[in-house]
């Protein structure tokens, strides 16, 4: 729903609209698990699979288990560095602008990081109304998190580096996070920032006793908790980990260490998409 | 930008001229500046100006959906946006303190006091009712901003007729168009004035403090304390005021409130005239 | 042209400084051979390219590409009340975001100026060439109606986004399905029916054709976002697909000729490419 | 005398024609010259046809050099004043631009204090610069801390007038009680009187006489005095 | 053309001007400005002093807004207001004040649909902003903006000959099959090529258009039509504009504050002063 009120940097609708109710009844996104039932295999593909990164725009074999991601760097014309990732509906571009001038006044020994992250209005089922929300600023801290370790902002004194994520298309919050994370770190590198390491990102949802990595909106809506977790593959440590929902502890370092070893395909991919440029 | 402030002889001469009880521009300690107002050709448009301040008013009407809460009564929005027009301390895009004030006061004076009786506003119950949308322009301020755009919001909502409409069967509505059928002016419960005082402590303790009646400029800006009242001409309280930390006694307050009433019956007969010509005006263009 | 076909990392440098120091007389330099930095003749446009229906979460969707500068837009449409004023009429609500990532001089925040001006721009052309009547969003007279929220996002921004902007709204409409929607009188509420699609009737398939006036006498068309703030003048010229003049905006100082001459050249570029603009496959 | 806009030429017909405010010359390729006018009002010329301006109404002081000016002190600046003059910029006064003031002599004027000065600065790219002297002859001429009294303002076409010695007002007034004035070019007029209902009477008539206020002429201000005793 | 007016105007006639230098007391210049009942005030301050961040270093930084008469201003008034700051601007000479502020507020008297300003509107808009401009006389100008709003109608009866008309009203141009608004700067030009004109209207250049047809037009002279008129519909402003320069001063007196004839509290009806029928001595019709 969308109750937006009159907002005058707009071109304004009705003051308030609703999203369309279907007569048979099922949601617009329960398309693929219609008739699942708990303890029923994943649809489509295995459970430690994530979604196809590259290999329409490279001619390099495909990875195993990773096959069709679009990854691209150094798109956007004017930004220093600048990535954008898709996979399968999941839909992620970024740029990054700096090392600039920090405008604020006071003096910092090191550089800072700032991500900002928007979402289209048209990125889920559910029309975002275009304001910043709490969501825009809590994925922004995740990939703040998740980068800040690997960059050499000790280099950076009075300086700040601004990375702007749009997500164009969101199919599962965390798989788009993790993406987003890739894209950002992608995106620092192209710009030429001393970095320690790429920083890669996977998301493994808990669904019964499978994990199900790069999990999508429908099975996240399954899931009994989803781990979000990014890591610097290069140097085998992690820089942030996330986790909602209810999981034991077994299940827990089970995603965790799924997604780490996933992590270390992906990161080939990233690695590769520099190299290509 | 806030303009600067006064220049010490500006504020020693005030100061001499008020103990001698007179005012910069030859006023009497409560007399107000002058009144004066034209009205739009359209019903509802009211420019009035109080000296040399000024103010536009205007009142339209659309139709809308009532509120769930409730299906019987009107709506009313009053937007009142300062813009650098009145004053270059009116900074365009950021709400000034004033703004602020203005706005509070204003919608306390007209929608809080239930001035606008707003069940004759309801078409279809449920279905259909009036909103109101009264808008003040600030032209120029030169003190006693509240005091002409109380003026002119109860001018406007006074001149402002809406069109006469007729409900058929459950929900059809027919809107008369103000050449076959006369529009409808406002059902008003009462109609609030907003009268502005300055207070000034005199030198000396105990000492009752001096009042001006409708604060110019340099007036307001030295000030030592402001009560704005807002009433009706059938002496109701809509609203009282006070700024500035300047201590009253009951007597000044009671004082303030007799003039106040005065004033408001004044404004009152004089707004009735107003409005009364320019429809005579207007109905003969009609025909 | 010497600029750019000496060689060395040292004078690419300098020209790039040059540049970005003195970047007007760095274009009159390149007009006075008769050719523009990205190295098109001052009437030549960018590689135009359309792609549709990419955004699954939305009704509607299309990618335009206009040399560098692209812009995704995405419809979403919502079922309202309409305005009792107009009972029979839906909304048609385009809106363009310019993000902080689009362009190094874009602020994050609420939609700058310039977003707005666009935004306004885009929405009375949509609006007055009459690319859909909204009669046809009309579910039930005074009860129910379709909102077609019409989101532009500018991802890269090399010059005008006008242009590929409108491109983008109009192809993402025509894009478009609606479901079958029907109106439940006693119970108040829309129903509709996931079988039965819609695509919406419309009318008209405007295309904008932007020039740029240099120095009070070269046209460019198609400015980059370089020559942009370097531009006296501004014209768009909007045409519908057979070629008729929708309407025409102008803003700096022009001569009465500039633009009968930028209304033939918006004319030709129709009939060499315009036509296939809005042809794509669904 | 014709009424002019900007963006009219004017024909030059002395030849070595003097441009005062609101008009412009520009040389085109060919080396010929032309006048344009750059604000509305009319077209002036003096008794001798070698000076030209156009006269118009401007309450926006911007300032030039010489003129006398009316001013707020704003703020203390090192060793002198930030003064208000109501142009976009303050100005700033030394704290030696006084008649005989010296490195331990100095005036010392209160913020919010009035001053009357010359601007001995004036120039787009640099804030206004003020002097309570004449620079040559290093005296006071007038110039100095204006105390007591009251500050009115008018248009800059009041100024000017006020300034006119042919102007009637101020020999109007003067004539009926005794009058101390400072007008500033820049709108601003200090006054000075015995009595505390003279001063508001002459704010009074500075304000109906001022064709941007009352535009009244010596006949109206006459009976418009006769009602304020 | 046998089209035929509402109000029985001609299809080049103007509804009745109306310029009104209102004097407002705390901008330094003020105007009103009219066609028949499409009305806009618009004001200037400046040179004043500017805030740091928009502070510009060469020229003087012109800030421009535009208000509806109802409910808040929303994208429609930020586009006229940047399209006023951009016609606007060829007209000042904005390097004569470097980091200070030009402040231009427009306020429309005339009621709008929410979308847009119709074409004579807008009009009214820009010759305001240019009286306002001239009444201030603070800001050197290089010219006077002048616009005119023109419409289009097609009789669909006889053989497809559109009639184009000056000035439209509000319900005019919501029925014409095209409007628009044409701005011109009417200064003379000082380019060398030129011959130095001698009569006594500068030339005139196209400094905004903003033209709509709803159906398409491939008439590649209806355009350049409709722009010839907007042109002498402007020319006329313009001589209007001149006329009206005196007025600038000297208002008549103001009715003396003779305590005697008002109120026990001293209200003066100083209706007959304001209102608009009274306002003869500082309007001019044409």
């Amino acid at each position: 729903m969308a109750q937006s009120g009159f907002d005058r940097r707009r071109v304004n609708g009705p003051n308030e609209s609703l999203q369309p109710v279907y007569d048979d009844g099922i949601k617009e996104s329960n398309v693929l698990y219609k008739a699942w039932k708990p303890g029923e295999a994943r649809r489509k593909r295995q459970a430690k699979d994530i979604r196809p990164i590259c290999a329409r725009h490279t001619a390099t074999p495909p990875t195993p288990f990773v096959t069709q991601t679009v990854l691209k760097t150094g798109f956007i014309k004017q930004a220093n560095g600048s990535a954008y990732i898709e996979t399968e509906h999941t839909k992620v571009a970024c740029a990054v602008y700096g090392p600039r001038q920090s405008k604020s006044s006071s003096y910092h020994e090191i550089g800072r990081l700032s991500v900002e992250v928007k979402f289209t209005p048209f990125s889920s089922l559910v029309r975002r109304v275009p304001i910043r929300d709490a969501e825009d600023r809590s994925v922004a801290n995740l990939i703040q998190q998740a980068l800040t370790s690997s960059v050499r902002l000790d280099l950076l004194p009075k300086s700040v580096i601004d990375i702007f994520v749009t997500v164009i298309e969101c199919d599962g919050i965390e798989s788009c996070i993790a993406a987003a994370t890739v894209a950002a770190s992608t995106s620092l590198a192209k710009a030429g920032i001393e970095m320690l390491g790429l920083v890669i990102s996977c998301s493994g949802a808990v669904v019964g006793d499978d994990v199900w990595l790069d999990p999508n909106e429908e099975e996240t809506q399954l899931a009994s908790g989803i781990l979000l977790c990014a890591c610097m593959p290069a140097l085998g440590v992690m820089t942030n980990v996330w986790q909602t929902g209810c999981l034991p502890l077994a299940k827990a370092f089970q995603s965790l260490q799924l997604c780490q070893e996933r992590c270390i395909d992906i990161h080939q991919i990233a690695a590769q998409a520099l190299h290509e440029d | 930008m806030r303009p600067p402030s006064p220049s010490i002889a500006e504020k020693d001469f005030f100061f001499n001229a008020l103990n001698q009880n007179l005012r910069l521009d030859g006023r009497e300690l409560l007399e107000p500046r002058q009144l004066g107002i034209s009205f739009g050709s359209e019903l509802g448009h009211v420019e009035c100006s109080l000296g040399k301040t000024r103010v536009l008013a205007h009142v339209d009407a659309k139709m809308v959906r009532p509120e769930a809460q409730r299906p019987f009564e009107g709506l009313i929005t009053i937007h009142c946006e300062l813009s650098p027009m009145a004053g270059s301390e009116y900074e365009p895009g950021r709400q000034s303190d004033e703004e602020i004030a203005l706005a509070r006061m204003l919608d306390k004076i007209f929608r809080r006091s239930d001035a606008i009786d707003r069940e004759t506003l309801c078409i279809i119950a449920g279905e259909r009712v009036w909103h109101l949308h009264l808008s003040i322009h600030a032209l120029a301020d030169a003190g006693g901003l509240l005091d002409c755009a109380s003026l002119a919001s109860a001018a406007a909502l006074r001149h402002f007729r809406r069109s006469e409409v007729e409900v058929i069967g459950a929900r059809e509505v027919i809107v008369h168009d103000s050449t076959t059928r006369a529009p409808v002016p406002l059902a008003m419960h009462h109609t609030p004035f907003c009268v502005s005082f300055a207070f000034y402590s005199p030198p000396g303790v105990g000492r009752e403090p001096r009042m001006l009646l409708d604060p110019a400029g340099l007036e307001q800006r030295l000030a030592h304390g402001m009560l704005t009242l807002a009433l009706t001409p059938q002496r109701e309280l809509a609203v009282v005021h006070k700024a500035g930390g300047l201590p009253l006694a009951p007597e000044s307050l009671m004082g303030a409130v007799q003039v106040a009433a005065r004033r408001a019956r004044e404004l009152e007969a004089w707004l009735d005239v107003r409005v009364r010509e320019d429809w005579g005006r207007k109905k003969v263009e009609v025909r | 042209m010497a600029l750019q076909t000496q060689t060395g990392t040292s004078t690419d440098l300098n020209a790039q400084i040059f540049q970005r120091l003195h970047p007007r007389a760095y274009l009159e330099r390149f007009i006075k051979e008769d050719i523009r930095p990205d190295g098109r003749e001052a009437t030549e446009w960018r590689d135009l390219s359309v792609h549709v229906g990419s955004i699954s979460t939305a009704n509607g969707s299309a990618l335009v590409r206009l040399g560098d500068t692209t812009v995704i837009c995405g419809v979403k449409a919502e079922i309202a009340e309409p305005d009792l004023e107009r009972p029979k009429e839906g909304f048609l609500v385009p809106n363009i975001d310019l993000p902080a990532l689009c362009g190094p001089r874009f602020k994050p925040g609420p939609p700058s100026e310039e977003a707005q001006v666009l935004s306004d721009r885009l929405a009375s052309t949509i609006t007055a060439a009459g690319v859909l009547p909204l009669s046809a969003l009309c579910i039930h007279p005074e009860r129910a109606v379709w909102v077609l929220y019409v989101d532009a996002t500018c991802i890269n921004y090399d010059g005008n986004v006008f242009d590929a902007a409108l491109i983008a709204m109009v192809a993402a409409l025509k894009n478009t399905t609606l479901p079958t929607a029907t109106f439940n009188e006693e119970t108040g509420r829309t129903m509709c029916s996931r079988k039965l699609r819609k695509p919406l009737p419309l009318e008209c398939l405007p295309v904008s054709y932007t020039f740029g006036v240099f120095d009070g006498t070269t046209v460019l068309a198609d400015p980059a976002a370089f020559e942009e703030p370097l531009l006296d003048t501004s014209i768009s010229i909007v045409l519908d697909e057979g070629g008729a003049l929708l309407s025409a905006g102008q803003l700096g100082i022009a001569d009465k000729d500039t633009m009968s001459m930028c209304v033939s050249a918006a004319k030709e570029r129709l009939e060499t490419y315009g036509r296939e603009i809005y042809a794509f496959l669904e | 005398m014709s009424v002019v806009l900007p963006g009219e030429l004017i024909q030059a017909q002395h030849k070595n024609l003097k441009l005062g405010p609101g008009l412009q010359q520009y040389v085109d390729l060919q080396g010929r010259t032309s006048t344009v006018v750059t604000r509305a009002g009319t077209l002036e010329q003096n008794a001798k046809g070698n000076k030209s301006w156009v006269e118009g109404n401007s309450r926006r002081y911007v300032p030039a050099a010489q003129e006398p000016v009316v001013g707020i002190v704003a703020a203390r600046q090192g060793e002198g004043w930030r003064v208000d003059i109501g142009s976009a910029h303050q100005a700033s006064l030394d704290g030696l631009a006084f008649e005989g003031a010296s490195r331990r002599n100095r005036p010392n004027l209160k913020v919010n204090s009035l001053v009357y000065a010359r601007v001995s600065l004036a120039h787009k790219d640099m804030e206004p610069e003020l002097e309570c002297f004449d620079a040559q002859t290093r005296k006071a001429e007038g110039f100095g801390e204006l105390k007591g009294g009251f500050l009115v303002r008018c248009s800059l076409k009041m100024s000017r007038n006020l300034l006119d010695p042919n102007y009637f007002l101020l020999p109007l007034l003067g004539s009926r009680f005794p009058l101390d004035a400072a007008v500033g070019m820049n709108g601003r007029v200090w006054l000075s009187t015995k009595e505390v209902k003279h001063t508001i009477a002459t704010a009074r008539c500075i304000e109906a006489a001022d064709p941007d206020g009352g535009g009244m002429d010596q006949i109206a201000v006459k009976k418009f005095i006769s009602t304020l005793d | 053309m046998s089209f035929t007016r509402p109000d029985g105007r001609g299809n080049e006639d103007k509804r009745p001007l109306h310029i009104i230098y209102e004097r407002l007391d705390r901008v330094d210049g003020s105007a009103r400005f009219g066609f028949g009942d499409t009305k806009a005030l618009a004001s200037v301050s400046g040179p004043i002093e500017v805030r740091l961040a928009a502070e510009q270093p060469s020229k003087a930084t012109f800030d421009v807004t535009v208000r509806p008469l109802s409910s808040l201003p929303g994208t429609e008034s930020k586009a006229l207001a940047t399209s006023l700051r951009g016609l606007l601007s060829p007209s000042l000479i904005l390097s004569r004040n470097p980091r200070t502020l030009l402040q231009l507020v427009v306020q429309s008297l005339t009621p709008s649909p929410i979308e847009s300003y119709p074409p004579s509107l807008a009009a009214a808009c820009i010759n305001a902003s240019s009286l306002a401009l001239l009444n201030a006389g603070s800001i050197p100008m290089t010219g006077v903006v002048c616009a005119a709003g023109v419409a289009l109608f097609r009789s669909t009866t006889e053989e497809d000959i559109p009639a184009l008309v000056l000035d439209p009203s509000e319900s005019e141009s919501r029925e014409a099959v095209g409007c628009g608004c044409f701005a011109f700067l009417f200064r003379t030009e000082i380019a060398g090529s030129q011959p130095l004109p001698t009569n006594d209207t500068p030339g005139a250049r196209l400094v905004w258009t903003n033209w709509h047809v709803k159906d398409g037009t491939s008439d590649d002279g209806e355009l350049a039509r409709a722009q010839a008129l907007g042109l002498a519909g402007a020319e006329t402003i313009w001589r209007a504009i001149k006329q009206s320069v005196p007025q600038m001063d000297n208002l008549p007196p103001p009715p003396l504050p003779s305590r005697s004839t008002a109120g026990e509290l001293g209200i003066i009806t100083q209706s007959d002063e304001v209102s608009d029928q009274d306002m003869n001595d500082a309007k001019i019709e044409i």
